[in-house]
């Protein structure tokens, strides 16, 4: 099949979704790839490397879309390139922050079928395509390392000549990949680490990295089936406000990472909160992408309040934008064979895989979980 | 006693204690066995230079067949059987004491100090019941009886009876020495008791019952040592009693078993999963035995996984690798790609221990040598490694790659229990006949491990 | 008419106290070997199946005597042959058949 | 004594010389205190601590200096600076980068008595009051984090479904005490670390760390007396040059942090070695303040070069303004103790540190050191 | 013999092998002295009721008068003086060996079997060194003979001369046992030799020479044993021999040495520092020892420096500290500002190896606390614990405040030789009375004191 | 003639694996104490010394015996005492005197 990779348009997306590694694989697996020039040079992916991997090299984002059958992109596609799209082609990204009626419109007046990254089912079989996973790792990892570059202190304990310097005192708020990577990662450069989750399993995971977890009274059914945390009731948050806000007083560093899939993600930090936090200590919230977890979080901006420095820092992942690549590659290029997997190189909606992940096919919303979203909001 | 005699049974003794001493140790086990072989030799020729042996002919065609029979044996027979061959060759130790005493009931017939025919009936039965009894073992392990636990109603009862019997017997021709129906009676018993002994108990205790029994046929030995007022007969006998004994101790620890248990215990079978069929028992193997096949091995892989990070076992299993690395055998970390609970898990944990980058490997890169490869030590590794994921269709793990663990030589797997991990799906590679469960905490089973390999 | 016992007794005693102490720890891969092995050391009482079998005295002791030889013979050397053949194959850290 | 500590005025300068703790101490040992306004703010030590520490909040900049008979300050003082402050002042702070003629005139007009930090000596008993080891600790951690943040990989090795990514690889050159804390920090994020030297005593420590060593043939005596490095030839700066070369094509970070005391800091990465490192690498020169160990860095800047970002930054310790200040101020109050140890608090000149750490009293240039600078200067 | 006496005599030889059992490990020392007394009680008791004996009153004479000496002595000494006491009382059992064997030949005047006069010979012989040779002994160590090794020329010759006619003598007098010149001559020559042996050993040298002749006159017992005809003291005499030449062994292994080195080696002391003064002289503590103060602690402090981080036994470390808290023992780490090479070096280190902060204090936290601490257990680290820092205005280190571990009760110092750290001084706190210095790499060491603290 | 002898012989040699084999690892600091149990032990020749002053033959038999009684009883009742002494304190973990 003839795979195309268009530059990415949105503001300050460094990364690429197919590297030249990732290349080479699918040319073997006998397809084609086009690439527009320039759409590595971010990641420092140059079109040298694409071309030593024999892609072809695109000057023309029209041409280019004109060319292919199969589009690989990371963020959801803006109306320009909706233009730019040929009838019928495949388009495989992120999507779920995408899903407005404009978006169906226009993927179904051109026939598009598109999968959406998000929804691959997260399965043991699944693993190695599950970019939300990959991301949220480089998430994790950069929110301790942007908080130790915002915090006037040393994250390790040093007893030194010039005095015993104390350890940062780290605080993770929710402990899925992202939350469990910040963890980790803070460990190592020596912070204490304290960590929370609504989800009991959690415990043991927190444990078995070092840090310590902060007990309370949960809900026995956290959990969703598919591994997810529930939404929990008013009542609850309230209490969970209460623990968190006295453990923020006492730690430098806050690291917020609680979401509900597919919801606004749940206000655990208030402003009264960040009042009785420490001068100089700060939060990073990495939820800001749906609204924030602390309550005066400004999405994409840094801001300095009550001695506190807040960052709601969106996409992270592509501040790593050369590792950030090679994953997200890796996953989309794991998915695109397991779609195509069968001889005749055609989807098959019998498939899990394929049938949770597809959004649109054939000019129609096909998405189980997207028609009983857009029932409910048609409902309301 | 000839003086020069006299000298070579203490030599003998003392090669007998050394080769003992040598046999308790992998290292050294070998050359026990030879130094035993030695001393025997020593023993048997300078009996046959004693005054007392009159009749060559018969000792050595005696000679010739037993030897004959006992090298075809031992030279046949499968390496799955030997259990069987021991409990035979018991037996027979055990039947050769029960006969000399005979023999020497009848050369002095009836005129016999206390001591001696004391020392004859304790011979005697102790020698018949370590007879039959390991027989009926040896039918068993073979096949011929039965293996499960034959148990009726009145049995402990009718033990009780024989065994007073046996006593009052005893005591009816210690008094009178001359009373030869006694002493045949008290065959009787003894072969009787024998056989009782042993059937109520199931195929997997065998090993224990055996041990048991060699203790008593050492023991037989040195009753007839006593008859015959002949040192070497006792030490070794003591000699064998003793250490038999400890085994026993031993092996009943190793089972989690006591000796009572195992011999009145109502059910005589171990097995983990009663529900399950005979395929899936495990057998508790120790830190002892993972050394051995770890010392033993060439190319060694370890396969962490969620349990390590739980046991915080990394620093120990870095010092056991750079242990093993010493000794020269070359050692891999297989790291797969969703161990632990979050991405690089393991990385995070490994990095902690120091462990150098080079040592690690990734699925694809080490997943071709594991059938090259002599030891695969999975720590705390549960689904990364289950086989069902190649294989099982209905399995949630299908589809998932996994680690090859499965094809080394031998897979030693140290978790605490037979528990699924993450995926809730149960292991066959548990099962399987090249795997050594070793339960327990992972930092303190690999910690064990190293104290071992020290020495 | 005691003292001899006396003597025997002092051995035995000895010899036991050596037999304790010779074997303290042996691993579970090593259980069969020296069961084997002691077994085939049992086998000492072909030494006095040697002198019932060769005192000559009456049919019976002899031929008592020589099932004496033949068995406890067979213990012996196929006991001191079988352990052999296992430590060996165990040195060379095949897998367990 | 009256010991007073004006508000840092040059730029960027987040530190301030006392931290209220110190402030305690030293009102315990009988002195007073007194601190302008604000001087704490950029380091999160705001007014309210210096008063509860029972310091003296002063208003007016002159009316503080005005006051006074100790100044405790970071930056070298400035010609405003100079204006204010009374006659026959006690001055305690870095001075090495100041020592201009300009400079001399003023301290000596004034009868100022200034102390260098930089020239305490370093010997056992003054590795309390030793600034530079523990500013250059900060710049050492700094550095790393700095690095971390601009290079578009992880730092640590990861084995994930969504491939291996393999370790960053950090250089070294130059293990003193910056280049070790480096060396540590990298370690522990994760990174695979050599480092290089001309002290061959350092191969030992390095690898105390985990890290390699990069073997070259060493001179024997590169140490001097004081345990500095000695300027080397250029014969063998060539092939110190060469052989980092080799090894900068290899790594993704260099550290650089070759400094000979008192002297402009030699050349080792030259622009053509910079060509030859791979896209997106990162180079961190802290040696930028004496001018830079790299050809092209430009002190103050980060500049992006041939696919290379060089971070030629100045006064790291100041990025960690918490720490730095606690530190300073911990290493200052022990010199401080030390000057005035004896019963009537005399100078005492016959002191080793006294003596040594001495620029200007009584109207005179009392230092050894700079006195045979100066003349040096005069001559050439 | 008495079948009861003889059965007690057994009893008694099975508790002396228990009790030497225990007193070789440290938790059970205790009961095994105690076991050998009463062991010792019941041979005396029985042997008082043998029938042989026919006069009681010198015997309980003897004994009162013995027993009291004893107890006084063992009383009064102090703890200081027990080696030198040992060494007179093992000097009094082989001098009564001696005696026993003379009385036993005069009571038989001549009348002799032959087994009985070599046994005789050989009492005497190996019982009137032991008797000498431990008195040397005593006197080196009790300060009442010059401590030096002496040694002149034609030693080495003089004693082959004087064995050589100790050896012909020996042989007159087991041809001619009426020959009694001949047995005092023997005597006169056993009585020199035991001089001639220990005068050229050095002070040092004096514990391995007292286990030596320990083990003699053990066998000097059992040599009477013989001549008697008595188990019991066969039986206890080659225990004692035995272990004692184990013993012997152990100790020179823990010197370094070998028995023949210290023996005939040319000059008998052992000094590290030979052009230092006696005080200067260190031992070569076993992490043995180590283990067994920190299992007798309360309270111990590790204190960590650059050699931990050389030797990279963070890990290791951590591991001794967390095995020693589960043990219930108070455990804390004294990090010293500037330990290491790089401010913060121990903390990046423990860290890694995940110890706890809340175990760590800095210098001010916990200086004061090593006064009231059983154990400070020094790993690698030396200029931060120097205590010239706080005395000698010479030192370069004077002035730096250091970490007071040389107030602790015992200091137990973990580094390969005596060599100075970073500031090229030497360490005084090595030669103080309560350290132990224990050589060696690091991490080795400690992982030695794991094992020993696990079992 | 040689029996008894004989006899000794094998008891002694049992005894020696006996005393071989329950020494087998002892710290330095158990040295001193262990080294004064076996002495007071050996003190046993105190048995001996017992029979031949009770013996009562000859007048020098005698004395000799008596002289063999009171050091022999000050080498075992010291001995015993002196370890035990020693054991107390050291297992209290005081220091080295
Ligand atoms: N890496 C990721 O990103 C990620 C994220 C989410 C889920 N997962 C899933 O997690 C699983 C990872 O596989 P895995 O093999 O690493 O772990 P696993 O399958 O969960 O098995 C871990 C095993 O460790 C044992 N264990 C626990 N504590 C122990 C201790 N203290 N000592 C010894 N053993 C201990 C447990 O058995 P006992 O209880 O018998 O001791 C358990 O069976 C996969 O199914 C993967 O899909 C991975
Ligand atoms: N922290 C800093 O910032 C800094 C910076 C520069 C200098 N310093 C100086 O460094 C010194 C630090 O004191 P310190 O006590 O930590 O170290 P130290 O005085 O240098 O002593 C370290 C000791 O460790 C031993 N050692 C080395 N390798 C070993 C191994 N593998 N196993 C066991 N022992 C080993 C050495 O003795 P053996 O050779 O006998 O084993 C050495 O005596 C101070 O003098 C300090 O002033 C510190
Ligand atoms: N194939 C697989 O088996 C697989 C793959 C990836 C992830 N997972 C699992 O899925 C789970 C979700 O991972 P994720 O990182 O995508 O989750 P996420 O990003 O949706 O949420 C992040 C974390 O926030 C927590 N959270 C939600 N509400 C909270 C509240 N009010 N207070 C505190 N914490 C709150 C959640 O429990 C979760 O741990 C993880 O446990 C992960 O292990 C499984
Ligand atoms: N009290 C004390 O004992 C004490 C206190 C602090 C520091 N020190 C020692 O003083 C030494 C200097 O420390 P610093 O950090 O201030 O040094 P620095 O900042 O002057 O120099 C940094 C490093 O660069 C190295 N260097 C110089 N020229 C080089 C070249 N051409 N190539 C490669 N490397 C080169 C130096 O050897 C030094 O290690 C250190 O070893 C430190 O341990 C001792």
């Amino acid at each position: 099949m003839k795979i195309g990779i268009p530059k990415e348009i949105y503001e300050g997306e460094k990364r690429v979704a197919i590297v030249p590694k990732m290349v080479t694989q699918l040319i073997n697996d006998g397809h084609e790839v086009f690439i527009e020039t320039g759409a590595g040079d971010k990641s420092y992916f140059v079109d040298a490397k694409y071309e030593r991997a024999n892609a072809v090299i695109v000057k023309d984002k029209q041409l280019l879309y004109s060319e292919i059958d199969v589009i690989f992109k990371i963020q959801p596609p803006q109306r320009e390139e909706f233009e730019m799209m040929k009838d019928g082609t495949t388009y495989i990204g992120f999507l779920s922050s995408a899903l407005t009626a404009e978006f169906f419109k226009l993927m179904n007046e051109r026939y598009i079928t598109s999968f959406a990254m998000e929804f691959i089912p997260r399965i043991s079989r699944t693993q190695s395509m599950d970019a939300l996973s990959s991301m949220a790792s480089i998430a994790g990892y950069r929110a301790v390392l942007t908080a130790a570059q915002y915090l006037g202190k040393f994250f390790p304990l040093l007893m030194t000549a010039a005095g015993t310097i104390p350890p940062a005192k780290v605080l993770v708020v929710g402990a899925g990949v992202a939350g469990l990577q910040a963890i980790a990662t803070a460990r190592r450069l020596g912070a204490r680490v304290e960590a929370f989750d609504t989800r009991p399993a959690v415990k043991e995971q927190v444990e078995s990295l070092g840090a310590q977890f902060i007990e309370m009274e949960l809900v026995a059914d956290a959990e969703t089936t598919t591994g997810y945390a529930k939404e929990m009731t008013e009542e609850f948050m309230k209490k969970e406000r209460e623990i968190i806000g006295d453990r923020t007083a006492q730690n430098h560093v806050v690291i917020t990472t609680a979401q509900l899939f597919g919801k606004k993600a749940p206000i655990l930090i208030t402003e009264e909160m960040v009042k009785k936090m420490q001068e100089g200590s700060v939060i990073i919230d990495l939820a800001a992408e749906q609204g924030g977890n602390c309550e005066i979080t400004e999405p994409g901006k840094n801001i300095c309040k009550h001695g506190v420095t807040i960052c709601g820092l969106l996409n992270l992942p592509s501040t790593l934008p050369i590792d950030a690549s090679s994953m997200y590659s890796r996953n989309i290029t794991q998915f695109f064979r397991h779609l195509y997997s069968t001889e005749d190189r055609k989807l098959d909606f019998e498939d899990k895989i394929t049938k949770s992940s597809c959004v649109t096919h054939n000019g129609e919303i096909v998405n189980d979980y997207v028609i009983k979203a857009i029932r409910k909001g048609a409902n309301t | 006693m000839n003086i020069i005699i006299a000298l070579a049974y203490l030599l003998s003794s003392i090669l007998f204690i050394l080769g003992l001493k040598n046999l308790g140790s992998p290292k050294t086990a070998r050359r026990g066995n030879q130094l035993a072989m030695t001393a025997m030799l020593i023993a048997i020729i300078v009996t046959l230079t004693k005054n007392e042996i009159l009749d060559f002919t018969l000792i050595i065609i005696g000679l010739i067949i037993g030897s004959a029979i006992g090298a075809i044996i031992a030279r046949k027979v499968q390496m799955t059987a030997v259990p069987q061959m021991v409990a035979l060759f018991n037996g027979l130790g055990g039947g050769a004491s029960a006969l000399v005493a005979l023999a020497e009931y009848n050369r002095f017939s009836g005129d016999l100090r206390i001591d001696v025919i004391i020392s004859m009936v304790v011979s005697l039965f102790i020698g018949t019941v370590t007879f039959t009894g390991s027989l009926v073992a040896f039918g068993k392990l073979q096949g011929l009886i039965r293996s499960a636990p034959v148990v009726f109603k009145a049995q402990r009862f009718l033990n009780i009876l024989l065994f007073t019997l046996f006593l009052i017997m005893g005591i009816i021709v210690i008094i009178n020495p001359a009373n030869s129906t006694g002493l045949l009676i008290i065959l009787a018993i003894a072969l009787i008791l024998g056989i009782l002994f042993v059937m109520p108990i199931g195929g997997a205790d065998m090993p224990v019952v055996i041990s048991t029994l060699n203790s008593c046929s050492g023991l037989a030995a040195a009753a007839t040592g006593f008859v015959l007022s002949n040192n070497i007969l006792i030490i070794c006998g003591a000699l064998v009693g003793a250490s038999g004994f400890i085994l026993t101790r031993i092996m009943c620890k190793a089972m989690n078993r006591s000796l009572v248990n195992i011999i009145f215990g109502p059910v005589g079978t171990v097995s983990v999963n009663n529900n399950n069929n005979d395929k899936r028992k495990v057998i508790n193997y120790t830190e002892e035995d993972a050394s051995i096949m770890l010392e033993a091995a060439k190319k060694v892989i370890i396969v962490p996984g969620y349990g390590l990070a739980v046991a915080q076992a990394q620093f120990a299993l870095q010092e056991l690798v750079t242990m093993l690395i010493n000794k020269g055998i070359h050692v891999r970390y297989a790291i797969h790609p969703v161990a632990g609970r979050m991405p690089g898990h393991m990385n995070v944990l490994l990095a902690e221990a120091n462990v150098s980058y080079d040592l690690l490997f990734d699925l694809n890169g080490i997943n071709g040598e594991f059938k090259n490869t002599d030891v695969a030590l999975i720590v705390g590794a549960n689904d990364v490694i289950n086989p069902s994921a190649r294989t099982n269709k209905e399995s949630p793990l299908y589809g998932m790659p996994i680690l090859n663990a499965d094809q080394a030589k031998t897979v030693v797997i140290c978790k605490r229990s037979l528990s699924p991990g993450f995926s809730g799906v149960d292991n066959e590679l548990f099962y399987q006949e090249n795997t050594l469960m070793i339960f327990g905490d992972a930092k303190e089973s690999i910690n064990k491990m190293i104290q071992l390999l020290k020495t | 008419m005691i003292e001899p016992l006396l003597v025997s007794v002092y051995i035995f005693t000895l010899a036991i106290f050596v037999g304790f102490e010779t074997i303290t720890k042996v691993p579970p891969l090593l259980h069969t070997p020296l069961m084997s092995g002691t077994n085939a050391i049992s086998g000492i009482t072909l030494v006095g199946a040697l002198i019932s079998a060769g005192a000559g005295h009456s049919t019976l002791s002899t031929v008592l005597g020589l099932l004496a030889v033949i068995i406890a013979t067979i213990n012996v050397v196929g006991g001191f042959m079988v352990t052999d053949r296992m430590l060996e194959m165990f040195k060379k850290g095949k897998k367990k058949n």
